[in-house]
C-alpha cells in the first residue's frame, strides 16, 4: 500500500534484532525485574515490624520487580519513544511502523495499525487461552480421585486460581481485543482507533500481565483462586503478589481498552454511520466497553489496596485492625459482576452480527437489541451483591439484589428474542460459524437459567459456592464467550488472513466441541446439587463416578482444541487456499474491503446510506462501501 | 529450501518448544510434593518420631520456615518428609521432639487434647490433658479422626534453644508421646492449628499453608 | 405456506413438549433434587427448586423448540450456490411488547416469590448479626449454637451450656437452632448440606443463620469458602439426635472438655485473637 | 523512530475533526475512570469507618496533618484554575501552563512531606490505612497529570519558538494549533475535574 517504498538493502539478520522490538523488551524486562527486587531489598530493613522478613521473602522487592520489569519491557517495545518526544514539546503524531514493508517484524514491536494489533491479541490471547485450558486438564487430572493427590494440596489452589485468573483475566479481552480492535474501524469507517498508541499499549500491557501471573509458580503460587479473598491473600506467599500485580495490570489494559474502542465509536464513525446503523456487533463492543472503562478501575483500586496491605502493612482487609474482609468482597464484585457481563456481552455482538448473514435476514428487532445490551451494561452495575447471599453481608438487601439480578434476565431474553426473530423464515445455512452461534444459544440458555436458581436466594443457598455455579458460569462463560469466540474465528480469520479455514475440520471441531462441553458441565449441574463445593482437592467417594465422566469429558474438549489447533496450523501455515474477499456473502462494510485488507484500510472515508443488513431486499442496494482501490 | 519445508521445519520446532514447555510447567506442579515414610515397627505397636524445629535447614528452599521432620528414636537422623504411611486398625505411638518456642493458640479450645487413647498424653513423660494455651508451640492434629495434641513450647528462657534443623537431643526441647488408633485405610491429611508462620498474616501462610512443612498427609495401608 | 402456520406448529410442538415434560420435571426430578426434607429449611429450598424447575421447563422448551423448528423447517435447501435472502423483516412492536411484558411478569413473579420464601424463614442462609427472617418462636427460644470457623475445622460453642466448646456438632430433633456462624482468621462457609445451611463464617463478623430440625439424621458439613491449602478437607459430620440424646450427649461433652473450658475466653459474637498480623 | 509511511497520494485523509473530538470525549471519560477509582477509596472509607471493626477505626491517636491538607488542596486547586485559564486564552497560555505545572508538581511535594510528618503509621487502623492508600494512589496519578500538563505547555513552548507547522504528515490530518488547543482543552479539564476528586479526598479525609 506504500507509495514510497524505501529500496534500501536488508541489515544482517544480527541488526534487525537490535532495536525497539520484543527481543530488547524481554532483556529490558528482565534487567528491570532484578534492578526492581534489589532496590526492595535495600528499602526492607528487618528491624521494622511492618516488614514480614522472617517469611524469608520481601514482597516490596517482588512488586517493585514487577513495576521495575513491565517499565523496563514496554521501554524495550519503544513505549517510552513517543512520551519523551511530548516531553520535549515534539508535535503529536499517530502512526508507527504501520508501513506494510516491515512484514512479519511488526508483529513484534510496537506497531499501531489496528489489524496488526489485533492479530498480535489473537496470538497472544490465544497463547494464555491454551495455559489457561491446560490448568483445566490438570485440575480435573487431581479430581480423578479423591483419595489420591496427583499435585499437592497447594499446587492444586494454584492450579485453580491460575485457571481462573487466565480466564477471567485474558479472556475478558478475548473478543474485544482481536475482534474489536480488527472490526470496529472497518465497521463504523474509520481508519484506526482513536489513540492507536493506547490500542497497542493495553496488548502489550495483557502480555506483561499474562507472564506475571505465570511467574506466580516460582513464588509458591497462590491459594485464593481468581477471587482472591482476604485476608487469605494476604496470608500468601509471594505468589499472590503475582495475582495482585497481573490483575492491577489486566483492570488498567482492560481500562485503556474500552476507553480507547469507547473513544473511536463516540468520535470517529463515518458520515451516515448513525447510532441506528451501527452494526449490532459494535454494539455489544459499546455496552462492554461501557462496563470496562467504569467497572475495571475498581478492581485496580483494590488490588492496589491489597498491594499495599502486603507491603506497607496498611489493613484495609485486615479485620482485627480496622479493615474488613467484605471489603474486598465488595469491591471485588463490584467489578466482578459486571465483569462477567464483560465477557458475556462481547458475545451477544457476535452472535446477533452472524445471524443475518447465514439468516439471508435483516437483523430482528435490531433497536430491541440495542436496549438489550444497554439494558445489561446498566444492571450489572446493582447485581453485585447476589454473590454474597449467604456472607451475612446487608442480608436485608437480599431482596432487591434478587430482584435486580432477575431482572437483568430481561435485556438478556432481548438477545434471545433477536436471535429467534431473526432466525424466523430465513434461509439458514449451517456453517461452521453459525453452527457456533447455534451453539452459543443452546448453551446460554442453560446458563440463563441456571442463573435464576443462583439468583434466587433460598435457592442459592444450597448452590452457592458449589459446582452448580461452577457449571452456570462456565456455561455463560465457556458456552457463551468461547463459543461465540470460535464462531467469531472461523467467521473472520479467512477474512483477517486471507486464507480458508478447513470446514469439515471446523465441523468436527464444533460437534466434538458442543457434545463434550455439554458433557462435561452438564454433570456439573449435578454435582453441585449433590454437595461438592468449589476448589476443593478432595470430595466424598461416593461422588467418583460422576466426576470421573466430566474428566473423561473434559478431555474431550482438550482434544476437540486440538482439532481446531490442527485446522489452523494446516489450513493457515500449509495449505494456504487463498479466500476470496467475501466468502459468506455478508452484506457487512469489512467484507466489502479486499482481502487482504489494505493497511489504510479505505482509500476515502467511506459514506454509510444504510446499516449492514439489507438483506432480502430488491433489488439488492450496492454495497454501502466502496472498495479500496489502491490495488486495482 | 522450499517455502513448504521451511514451514514444517519452524512448525516442527515451535511445536517441539511447545511440549518442551508444558512439560516443565507440569513439572513446576508436579515437584515439591514431599515424599512419605513408613513409620518404624516396634514391637506390637507402630513407632512414628516426629520432630518440630523453629526453622528448616539452611539448604531448605525455605530456610527461614518452620517445620515437622521424620526423626530417628534417638533425633540423629533427620528427613524432610510429612507423609507418613501407618499401617489400618492399629495403635500407633507416637514421640515429638518439640525444639520450637511457644506462639500460642487463636482457639485456644484446642489446647486440650483429643482423641488420644485415654484421652492424654505425655509431656517429658508426664501424662497431661491440657495445657495453658499460650505456651503451645505447635499442634499435631488429624481433624478427620478427631485427633488433636498440642505441643508444648520450649520457654523463651531456654539457655540452648535449637535455631534450625537438625536438632539432637542436646538441644532443649521438649518430649511429647501419645498414642492414637489409626483409622481404616485411606489417605488422612495432618496439620498444625497454632499460629507459627512468622512472618505472616494471622501466622497462618508460608509453612502452614504448602504440604512438607506444618501440613501432611497419614496414609493409612 | 405462511407464516401463521408455522407460528402455530411450533406453538402446538411446544404444548405437546411442555404437557409431558414440565409434570416430569417436576413430580420425577425436583422432588430428587438435593437438599432433600431433614429440615425445614431444605424442605423449603426444595419446594423452591421445584417451582423454579416447572417454570424453567417450559421457557427453556419454547427456546429450544423454536431453534430447531427453524433450524430444520428454514435450512437452506438449495444447493444450486445462489444465495438466496429471507423476507426482510426488521422487527414487530406487538411481538415485542407481548415478549417485554411476559418476561417481566415472569421475572417479578420469581422475585416476589423468592422474597416470599426468604422472609418467611430465611431459608437457612446467613443472616448477618441482625436477622431479618426468624422463623416462627412463639414456643420457645431457639437453641443458639455457634459456629467457630478457623484454618481449617469447625468446632462448635454452645453459651447455654456453660460455654463448652465441642469438636462435632449434635443438634436435637424438632428444635430451631440459631447458629451464629463466625471465624477466627479468613473467610470460610458453613455449610450443613442436609440442614439446607449455608452461612459464610468472616473474621469479626457474626452470621446468623436459622434452622427449624425435624426427624434425626446425619448431615454433612463442609467448607463452601475457598479458605486455603486444606479448604477441600475441612468437613465435618453432625447429627440431629432426639432432645434426651442431645441432653446427654452435652453433658458428656461439658465433662470431656472441662479443662479446654476453662481457658476459653467469655462467649462473644466474635473473636479478635492475637496476633492480627504476623505470626511467630 | 517514526518509521509509518506517509498517506499515498491517492488516500484522501480522514476528516479533520475527528482527533479533536477524540481528545474532547477521551478527556470527559478519563473523568468517569479516575471517578471509579477513587470511588473505591471513598467507599472504603464510609465502610470501614461505620463497621468499626474490633473498634480499630482508629488505633490510638490518629490526626489528620491538617495544615497539609489544607495547603494541598489549596495549591491543587490554584493550578487547575490557572490551567483551565490556559486553555481558555492562548496568547497567555506558556506562564500560566508553567505556573499551573509548577503549582502540580508543588501538592504532590507537599504530600511526600506529609507523610514523613504523619503522626501515625499505615497500619494504626482503618482510617490510617484510606488516608495513606488514598493519598498515594492521589499522588501517583497526580504525578501522571504533570506529565500530561508538561506535554502541553512543553508543545506551547516549542511551537513558540518554531512557529507553526502546517498540517502535518504522519495521519494527522488536523494542523498544529487545532490540536495543541484541543490537548489542552482535554488536559485542563481532566485536570480540573482530578483536582475536584482531591477536594472530595480533602473533605472526605480531613474534614468529615
Amino acid at each position: 500500500m506504500s507509495a514510497i517504498a524505501v529500496t534500501t538493502e536488508k541489515p544482517p539478520a544480527w541488526r534487525r534484532l537490535i532495536g525497539f522490538n520484543l527481543l530488547t523488551a524481554i532483556v529490558l524486562g528482565i534487567a528491570g525485574y532484578l534492578i526492581g527486587y534489589w532496590i526492595g531489598g535495600r528499602i526492607n530493613t528487618p528491624s521494622t515490624a511492618f516488614f514480614s522478613a522472617e517469611a524469608g521473602e520481601n514482597d516490596i522487592s517482588v512488586f517493585l520487580g514487577y513495576g521495575f520489569g513491565v517499565i523496563g519491557f514496554l521501554i524495550g517495545l519503544g513505549f517510552a519513544n513517543y512520551p519523551v518526544r511530548r516531553l520535549l514539546g515534539y508535535p503529536p503524531t499517530l502512526a508507527e511502523h504501520e508501513s506494510a514493508d516491515e512484514g512479519l517484524g511488526r508483529y513484534f514491536r510496537l506497531c499501531t495499525d489496528h489489524k496488526v494489533v489485533a492479530m498480535q491479541y489473537m496470538i497472544g490471547i490465544g497463547f494464555f487461552f491454551a495455559i489457561g485450558g491446560l490448568n483445566a486438564m490438570l485440575i480435573r487430572t487431581e479430581l480423578l480421585n479423591p483419595n489420591s493427590h496427583v499435585f499437592g494440596a497447594n499446587q492444586y489452589l494454584t492450579l485453580v486460581g491460575m485457571h481462573g485468573s487466565m480466564m477471567m483475566g485474558m479472556m475478558t479481552s478475548s473478543i474485544l481485543g482481536p475482534f474489536a480492535n480488527w472490526l470496529v474501524p472497518l465497521m463504523i469507517g474509520s481508519r484506526r482507533m482513536a489513540f492507536p498508541r493506547i490500542e497497542a499499549f493495553t496488548f502489550w500491557l495483557l502480555m506483561a500481565a499474562g507472564v506475571i501471573l505465570i511467574t506466580t509458580i516460582f513464588f509458591g503460587g497462590f491459594q485464593t483462586g481468581w477471587t482472591g479473598y482476604q485476608p487469605l491473600g494476604s496470608q500468601g506467599t509471594a505468589g499472590y503478589d503475582a495475582y495482585v500485580g497481573f490483575f492491577a495490570l489486566v483492570g488498567v489494559s482492560m481500562t485503556l481498552l474500552g476507553f480507547n474502542l469507547l473513544a473511536t465509536i463516540i468520535t470517529m464513525r463515518a458520515p451516515g454511520m448513525t447510532w441506528t446503523r451501527l452494526p449490532i456487533f459494535v454494539w455489544g463492543v459499546v455496552s462492554t466497553a461501557i462496563l470496562m472503562l467504569l467497572a475495571s478501575p475498581m478492581l485496580a483500586a483494590a488490588l492496589f489496596m491489597g498491594a499495599f496491605d502486603r507491603t506497607v502493612q496498611t489493613a484495609f482487609f485486615v479485620p482485627g485492625n480496622g479493615g474488613s474482609s467484605f471489603l474486598w468482597q465488595n469491591l471485588f464484585w463490584v467489578f466482578g459482576h459486571p465483569e462477567v457481563y464483560i465477557v458475556a456481552l462481547p458475545g451477544f455482538g457476535i452472535a446477533l452480527e452472524l445471524l443475518p448473514v447465514f439468516c439471508r435476514k435483516p437483523l430482528w428487532g435490531y433497536r430491541i437489541a440495542v436496549a438489550g445490551m444497554l439494558g445489561v451494561t446498566l444492571l450489572s452495575f446493582f447485581v453485585w451483591q447476589h454473590h454474597l447471599f449467604v456472607s451475612g453481608i446487608n442480608a436485608d438487601l437480599r431482596p432487591f439484589y434478587m430482584l435486580s439480578t432477575e431482572l437483568i434476565s430481561i435485556p438478556t431474553g432481548f438477545i434471545f428474542l433477536c436471535a429467534m426473530g431473526t432466525l424466523w423464515r430465513g434461509r439458514i445455512r449451517l456453517t461452521v460459524p453459525m453452527l457456533f452461534v447455534l451453539g452459543w444459544a443452546f448453551n446460554f440458555l442453560f446458563g440463563g437459567i441456571s442463573g435464576v436458581f443462583l439468583s434466587d436466594a433460598p435457592s442459592d443457598v444450597t448452590t452457592h459456592g458449589t459446582f452448580f455455579s461452577m457449571a452456570h458460569f462456565h456455561y455463560t462463560i465457556m458456552g457463551g464467550l468461547v463459543f461465540t469466540f470460535f464462531a467469531a474465528i472461523y467467521y473472520w480469520i479467512p477474512k483477517m488472513t486471507g486464507y480458508k479455514l478447513s470446514e469439515v475440520l471446523g465441523k468436527v471441531h464444533f460437534w466434538t466441541l458442543f457434545l463434550a462441553f455439554n458433557a462435561t458441565f452438564g454433570p456439573l449441574f449435578a454435582l453441585g446439587f449433590m454437595g461438592m463445593p468449589r476448589r476443593v482437592v478432595t470430595y466424598p467417594t461416593s461422588l467418583q463416578p460422576l466426576n470421573d465422566w466430566v474428566t473423561v469429558c473434559a478431555y474431550a474438549i482438550a482434544l476437540s482444541m486440538l482439532v481446531f489447533l490442527y485446522n489452523v496450523v494446516a489450513s493457515l501455515i500449509f495449505k494456504r487456499e487463498p479466500e476470496v474477499a467475501n466468502p459468506w456473502n455478508s452484506k457487512s462494510p469489512e467484507f466489502q474491503l479486499p482481502t487482504p485488507v489494505p493497511v489504510h484500510d479505505f482509500d476515502r472515508i467511506p459514506v454509510f446510506d444504510a446499516d449492514p443488513y439489507p438483506y432480502g431486499v430488491e433489488p439488492t442496494p450496492a454495497p454501502t462501501v466502496a472498495p479500496a482501490g489502491g490495488t486495482a | 529450501m522450499s517455502s513448504y519445508g521451511r514451514r514444517l521445519v519452524w512448525v516442527t520446532l515451535a511445536t517441539a518448544i511447545v511440549c518442551v514447555a508444558i512439560g516443565l510447567y507440569i513439572g513446576l506442579y508436579l515437584t515439591n510434593v514431599p515424599g512419605s515414610v513408613a513409620a518404624a515397627h516396634v514391637g506390637p505397636v507402630t513407632n512414628l518420631y516426629l520432630g518440630t524445629v523453629p526453622a528448616a535447614e539452611p539448604t531448605d528452599p525455605h530456610p527461614t520456615w518452620v517445620s515437622y521432620y521424620v526423626v530417628s528414636p534417638t533425633s540423629t537422623n533427620w528427613q524432610h518428609d510429612t507423609t507418613f504411611v501407618l499401617p489400618a486398625n492399629s495403635l500407633v505411638h507416637v514421640t515429638i521432639y518439640q525444639f520450637d518456642g511457644d506462639s500460642g493458640l487463636r482457639n485456644p479450645f484446642i489446647s486440650q487434647a483429643t482423641g488420644t487413647v485415654g484421652g492424654a498424653f505425655q509431656l517429658n513423660g508426664k501424662t497431661t490433658q491440657a495445657i495453658d494455651p499460650d505456651d503451645a508451640s505447635h499442634v499435631f492434629a488429624i481433624p478427620q479422626i478427631g485427633l488433636s495434641v498440642p505441643l508444648e513450647g520450649v520457654p523463651d528462657s531456654a539457655k540452648n534453644p535449637c535455631s534450625n534443623a537438625p536438632c539432637p537431643l542436646s538441644y532443649d526441647h521438649e518430649t511429647i508421646s501419645f498414642t492414637f488408633r489409626t483409622p481404616a485405610k485411606g489417605l488422612y491429611r495432618w496439620q498444625c492449628f497454632v499460629p507459627c508462620a512468622a512472618g505472616y498474616m494471622l501466622g497462618f501462610g508460608g509453612p502452614m499453608q504448602t504440604v512438607g512443612y506444618m501440613d501432611g498427609f497419614i496414609k493409612v495401608v | 405456506m405462511n407464516e401463521v402456520n408455522h407460528f402455530r406448529r411450533v406453538l402446538l410442538i411446544w404444548l405437546v413438549a411442555s404437557t409431558i415434560a414440565t409434570p416430569l420435571v417436576i413430580f420425577v426430578l425436583a422432588p430428587i433434587v438435593p437438599p432433600g426434607n431433614g429440615t425445614v429449611e431444605s424442605a423449603g429450598q426444595v419446594t423452591d427448586n421445584t417451582v423454579l424447575f416447572g417454570l424453567s421447563t417450559p421457557i427453556a422448551l419454547a427456546v429450544i423448540v423454536w431453534f430447531l423448528y427453524a433450524v430444520i423447517v428454514f435450512r437452506e435447501r438449495d444447493t444450486s450456490g445462489a444465495v438466496l435472502d429471507g423476507p426482510p423483516l426488521r422487527g414487530d412492536a406487538r411481538i415485542q411488547m407481548w415478549w417485554v411484558v411476559i418476561t417481566t411478569a415472569i421475572v417479578l413473579f420469581l422475585a416476589g416469590y423468592g422474597t416470599v420464601r426468604l422472609l418467611s424463614d430465611g431459608s437457612g442462609g446467613g443472616q448477618g448479626p441482625n436477622p431479618i427472617a426468624a422463623p416462627s418462636q412463639a414456643k420457645d427460644p431457639p437453641l443458639r449454637v455457634q459456629v467457630i470457623a478457623q484454618q481449617w475445622q469447625f468446632t462448635y460453642r454452645f453459651p447455654g451450656y456453660g460455654g463448652v466448646e465441642t469438636q462435632h456438632l449434635e443438634i436435637p430433633a424438632h428444635t430451631t437452632i440459631e447458629l451464629n456462624v463466625t471465624s477466627l482468621d479468613v473467610i470460610h462457609s458453613f455449610w450443613a448440606y442436609q440442614l439446607g445451611v449455608k452461612a459464610d463464617a468472616n473474621p469479626g463478623e457474626n452470621n446468623i443463620a436459622y434452622v427449624t430440625t425435624k426427624q434425626p439424621l446425619t448431615f454433612n458439613i463442609r467448607c463452601a469458602e475457598l479458605c486455603g491449602v486444606w479448604h477441600g478437607y475441612m468437613f465435618d459430620t453432625g447429627r440431629v439426635v432426639t432432645k434426651a440424646q442431645f441432653a446427654a450427649w452435652i453433658s458428656a461433652q461439658r465433662l470431656t472438655y472441662a479443662p479446654a473450658t476453662k481457658s476459653l475466653p467469655p462467649y462473644s459474637n466474635t473473636y479478635f485473637p492475637d496476633p492480627q498480623r504476623l505470626g511467630g | 523512530m517514526e518509521a509509518s509511511a506517509p498517506l499515498a497520494d491517492h488516500i484522501k485523509p480522514e476528516p479533520r475533526e475527528w482527533q479533536l473530538r477524540a481528545l474532547w470525549v477521551g478527556a470527559r471519560m478519563l473523568c468517569g475512570a479516575a471517578a471509579f477509582f477513587f470511588m473505591a477509596f471513598l467507599f472504603a472509607y464510609f465502610y470501614l469507618r461505620s463497621l468499626d471493626v474490633n473498634k480499630s477505626w482508629k488505633i490510638g491517636t490518629v490526626n489528620p496533618p491538617t495544615g497539609f491538607g489544607v495547603g494541598i488542596v489549596v495549591v491543587l486547586v490554584a493550578s487547575a484554575v490557572l490551567l483551565r485559564m490556559a486553555s481558555k486564552r492562548p496568547t497567555e497560555a506558556l506562564p500560566l501552563g508553567l505556573t499551573a505545572l509548577a503549582l502540580a508538581l508543588l501538592s504532590v511535594v507537599l504530600q511526600v512531606i506529609a507523610w514523613t510528618t504523619l503522626g501515625f503509621g499505615p497500619a494504626s487502623g482503618g482510617y490510617a490505612s484510606v488516608y495513606v492508600g488514598w493519598t498515594a494512589w492521589y499522588a501517583v496519578f497526580a504525578l501522571a497529570c504533570v506529565y500530561w500538563i508538561e506535554t502541553q505547555v512543553a508543545s506551547i513552548w516549542r511551537m513558540g519558538r518554531e512557529g507553526v507547522k502546517r498540517p502535518r504528515a504522519e495521519g494527522v490530518p488536523a494542523d498544529d494549533v487545532e490540536l495543541l488547543g484541543a490537548g489542552l482543552e482535554a488536559c485542563s479539564l481532566f485536570w480540573a475535574f482530578y483536582v475536584a476528586l482531591g477536594v472530595i479526598a480533602w473533605v472526605v479525609l480531613y474534614l468529615v
